[in-house]
């Protein structure tokens, strides 16, 4: 087993990472850029090395720093969490030329699973169904015209290389066309450095369900079974949960089936994800693989009992799978909120500045995988995901009270979040009846705001009169108020010399 | 003690007015309340208004006091206070005549000239933050008066990238 | 099903209740002494009543106060958590009176299990395995000298009554008897107002082996398993496990059919603990019935998928039990440690008075049942626990490993805990070997001291001098610092008027 | 600046000397130490020294200060403050030859009287407190020189009990 292990990440997931690494008897490695010295990561690592400035190329995507910091630590591995370099098959080739375990797929698999255009021709070569689409990818507007003109409209865009949704458009007619493919290919330069889109047909009312896949160097693997994401805003997941309410055994049986075939003609190991768009009827399309950790994996944890992170990493040190598929089982029901700097009501802009004050909720069944604290500085430079808010219990009626509750015991002062919107979603009849969809928000939730009644005003009134109180009440006697003992007023004895 | 706070535009005067032992009397319009509270850390209250409890979580800006409570956030305004960081359409502190990012970006494009019609709801302008595009939307129906940045330049948060010129009253 | 409880309780077992009711959509009522006012459960429940002074029989013994709260605030049921008057038979009787439903078994089963030596009498004629021990308890020094004469030393008084370790004493010889006798009748008369104890042969090395039960009240009972609670102090728990590393299927399977059987014989409804002694040969002798929540039920919710207050409360509202033994399985591991206001440098004597700063560890797999916050005082009129964190793994030693490092990030200023001493029992070799037994503490970790090397000596001094540093920084720019925005210093112009 | 704490009965001077970068240098006896340090909260530390990270939280009390680091919990006396809430056989604070309790209680039974020798772990007093029977054995041999409570007294934390003449040095 690895003795150091360089997390190539930051935020929540890779405190997450860190957490493992201890649980597992491996020091850990932080790597932060200049604004990130008092960032949640660098304090959860048992060592932390700076790596460039904030901008993400200058740090958490330059491959040089990264490598050179790995060096420098004596790390033997890489964990890359999800996002930055995570799907970056360049970076995996540099780490397998380097001597150095990247923890992940190999950097062959993982080159062709990135490009999602030769990524469906080999699984559709193999009998897997695809969404009916453009064989090639494109950066030319007038082939998008008549490519969507043959597919017919509606018609899903979407960037060739990366994922989460970050160019993903919607085109309802041959009129809107040109406008999305610009702004498309515009977002897809920027992301990650290719324009190239595609385009395919749009399913209505599809629900997104994908499932875990585990797979060692030794030719086994697993499926941990499912988790829906269907709740999606800007065609990025927020809400994900397992197991979906739309399948049976069987389904699941067949889905899981198809994931571990998709799996095997791609060559790939380690943890990665197979994403099915699932129409009403049951007909599932395979959209593509997600070669790294999720955001969402705690739901598969929480449901399956298997930790993913350790099982990455206990497979990229060689080990062989420890359980079978008949090991392996469903118990319970676990569904994540993800907690974003946003304004759900301004179309989820997102947000950045000083949490003046927060306080993570607790309880049983309740996990907060967290990147963030009272007084920490949400950077525009990154992400905007706060946290994964995750409940289990045994029936999805209690887990998504439990949800509840928990998003309401949640404070997070200073900046807009999505919290209050997550909880709204929760409490939807049609979500609380499992009727979950892609384009679930703008049908059930068009123009939310948060509802504050008068006499909820009232007391909101109430409590800052309160606060504002004690504070005039602090001004007047500093130092001397028993509640709060000044750390302003107790130098005194304490100096000495100078 | 009375403060004064605003929110959705309206002005709101408390009357507060707390013994030693945590018990209070306010006044908020015509409405008396009669509760105990209790300072739990700097920024929690714990308060018990005939007997049902209430967790209240507050903290303060520069300008305005944030309130948790019963898993809401409200943000009162401090009177007096600028605009600073909270323009922008939609946005609580919003002026519905100019329009701002809440985030610090890049104008990607401005799809109004000065002079055009808009209606409530149409796009005015794709700003680049966070690696997203976002395309700020008009909260009114009205005409462009001025637009004062162009494709490719930085924007600070607050800063007016358009003004309008609202064609009917709010 | 129920509208609204009152939790006859308070610290970290009123609040899992309130967290319970609130995801059964019940709401909750706290009761508090004056001097709980600020205290957690007061603000964890819908509405709050207080029941008289800090003195416990003012207040959360007193039954005529609690049923005065009942009716006042119209709950229909009361949960009494554990110790106070959850074993109190009377507080059942006087509910059973006045309709409240008393969440627990009904006031004449609780009356049977509550009196040990009658509860050894029943079941003993039903064939059930005791310690060899006094046939009847006793307040007469001479008859518990012969007693014990016939038994056989050692030999183990304990308090009639009550639970918890409370006047439990080992007898090495004759000599110590008298005064021995005399501190546990005195224990015994202040703890629960009856100073009988009784003898009973000790038995060396032995775990302590428990089955969680819940039996509803149309005669369905199931057990949910083990709890090996064997690494005590001062006779009472301090850190739980399941499963045991003691039992096999085998063994597993007969215990429980024992404890079945000890429950239907009693007439026991509800949640409850049926307690064996195991020795080293697999001999497993019956001790008591737990007639309530046990401490330590968290491990066997983690383990078992059930949450056990949700249980107790449907139960009380009559519904049948809905799963049945076949339905339970155990997975992976669980660990509980009590986090106590003692100093286990000191014979872990209770501590009180300010705790001046805590952080609660997270992460996935922790728990913490959390009955305190920074800035609360712990009273010295009240049990000293503050909290039980507890972890799950899928394996005993990852599940160890998770406990240790939350430990270690587990700060809790100003006040003496037993974190450290938890920390170091939890890492010690012949616990990781699962080698526990009642006596594990004294024989392993006698004079427990923990260790400060000069190299963490000198960098909790840079630690101090950084934090004195700032003191003294923030006191010569006062409410001038960027990074802590000075409420002391920010009035203006919030005050109109006068 | 330096700064003076005292554990176990020693004294420790701290120099430090931070920038306004947050980079600092101490020397505590003769050893030199070079390090970041960043304020996360008023209560927590983040000390990078040599690449390690190294998590701190600090609180004061009136007579001391607090440190948690890496699992452990080391608490410095000021110089200068009393022992009040300290005292007790085996505290860190504790003076060998006075008998006190950390905890409010009754006084259940004065074991030895005037004049006794005792043996080091000896039983010298039985103290209620949290519904718990506390035995206060003896920190070290020697002879009861005073007993200044009788059984069903109350006592505070930090009251002399009994007072021994301890009969070697420490």
């Amino acid at each position: 087993m690895f003795k150091k292990i360089l997390i190539a990440n930051r935020g929540e997931i890779a405190i997450r990472v860190m957490k493992a690494c201890r649980e597992m008897g491996i020091e850990s490695v932080a790597v932060y850029s200049t604004i990130d010295r008092d960032a949640l990561h660098v304090r959860t690592a048992d060592e932390a090395i700076c790596i460039g400035e904030a901008s993400p190329n200058e740090s958490y995507l330059n491959i040089d720093a990264i490598i050179k910091a790995v060096k420098e630590t004596g790390a033997e591995a890489v964990h890359p969490g999800y996002g930055f370099l995570a799907e970056n098959y360049l970076f995996a080739q540099r780490c397998e030329k380097e001597g150095i375990v990247f923890i992940g797929p190999d950097s062959k698999a993982l080159k062709l699973v990135g490009d999602k255009v030769a990524s469906r021709e080999v699984t559709e070569k193999e009998g897997i169904t695809l969404i009916p689409g453009m064989k090639d990818k494109s950066t030319d507007v007038n082939e998008c015209l008549s490519e969507a003109e043959k597919i017919g409209f509606p018609v899903l865009l979407k960037a060739s290389a990366g994922g989460g949704g970050k160019g993903m458009r919607v085109v309802n007619s041959k009129g809107e066309l040109k406008d999305a493919v610009e702004a498309g290919m515009r977002e897809a330069q920027t992301a990650f450095g290719d324009p190239s889109v595609y385009l395919e047909k749009y399913i209505e009312k599809p629900r997104h369900v994908e499932f875990q896949i585990l797979a060692d160097n030794h030719g086994n693997a697993v499926h941990l079974f499912e988790r829906e994401c269907s709740i999606q805003r800007r065609h990025q997941k927020i809400i994900e949960e397992s197991p979906s309410t739309a399948l049976d055994d069987d389904l699941r049986r067949k889905m899981g089936e198809t994931a571990l075939k998709v799996v095997e003609v791609s060559g790939y190991t380690n943890a990665g994800t197979v994403e099915f768009l699932l129409d009403e009827n049951g007909n599932y399309y395979f959209l593509e693989v997600n070669a790294r950790l999720q955001v969402e994996h705690p739901v598969t944890e929480m449901v399956c009992g298997i930790d993913l992170v350790h099982a990455q990493i206990r497979i990229a040190s060689g080990e062989k799978l420890w359980f079978s598929q008949g090991d392996l089982s469903q118990r319970g029901h676990a569904i994540e909120c993800r907690v974003y700097a946003e304004d759900p009501e301004s179309n989820f802009l997102p947000s950045a500045g000083k949490i003046l004050y927060m306080k993570e909720p607790t309880g049983p069944g309740i996990r907060h995988d967290c990147g963030v604290y009272s007084g920490c500085v949400v950077s525009v430079y990154y992400d905007p995901i706060l946290s994964k808010l995750i409940t289990w219990a045994l029936t999805r009626e209690i887990c998504c009270r439990r949800m509840a509750a928990a998003l309401s015991d949640f404070p997070v002062l200073g900046i807009k979040t999505d919290i209050e919107f997550l909880h709204d979603v929760i409490v939807h009849p049609e979500f609380l009846k499992g009727n979950t969809f892609t384009n679930f928000i703008p049908v059930n939730m068009p123009d939310w705001k948060p509802v504050v009644d008068d006499e909820m005003l009232n007391r909101s009134l109430l409590s800052a009169a309160i606060y504002s109180d004690n504070v005039g009440k602090r001004t007047v006697v500093s130092g001397k108020s028993e509640e709060f003992p000044s750390p302003w007023s107790t130098l005194g004895d304490w100096e000495i010399g100078k | 003690m009375d403060f004064e706070y605003s929110y959705d535009g309206k002005t709101f005067l408390v009357k507060i007015d707390g013994d030693s032992s945590g018990g209070y009397k306010a006044v908020i319009a015509d409405k008396e309340y009669e509760f105990t509270a209790s300072n739990i850390s700097l920024n929690e209250f714990s308060i018990l208004l005939n007997r049902k409890n209430m967790k209240a979580y507050v903290a303060e800006s520069d300008d305005g006091v944030f309130v948790h409570i019963e898993g809401r956030v409200i943000k009162f305004k401090k009177p007096g206070a600028g605009n600073g960081g909270f323009g922008g359409a939609g946005g609580e502190f919003g002026v519905k005549d100019e329009i701002s990012t809440p985030m610090p970006g890049k104008v990607v494009k401005i799809i109004v000239s000065e002079g055009d019609r808009v209606e409530a709801g149409q796009s005015l302008v794709i700003v680049e933050s966070m690696k997203m595009e976002n395309e700020i939307k008009s909260p009114t129906a009205g005409e462009v008066v001025s637009v004062n940045f162009k494709n490719g330049d930085l924007v600070e948060p607050g800063q007016t990238i358009i003004k309008l010129n609202p064609s009917d009253a709010d």
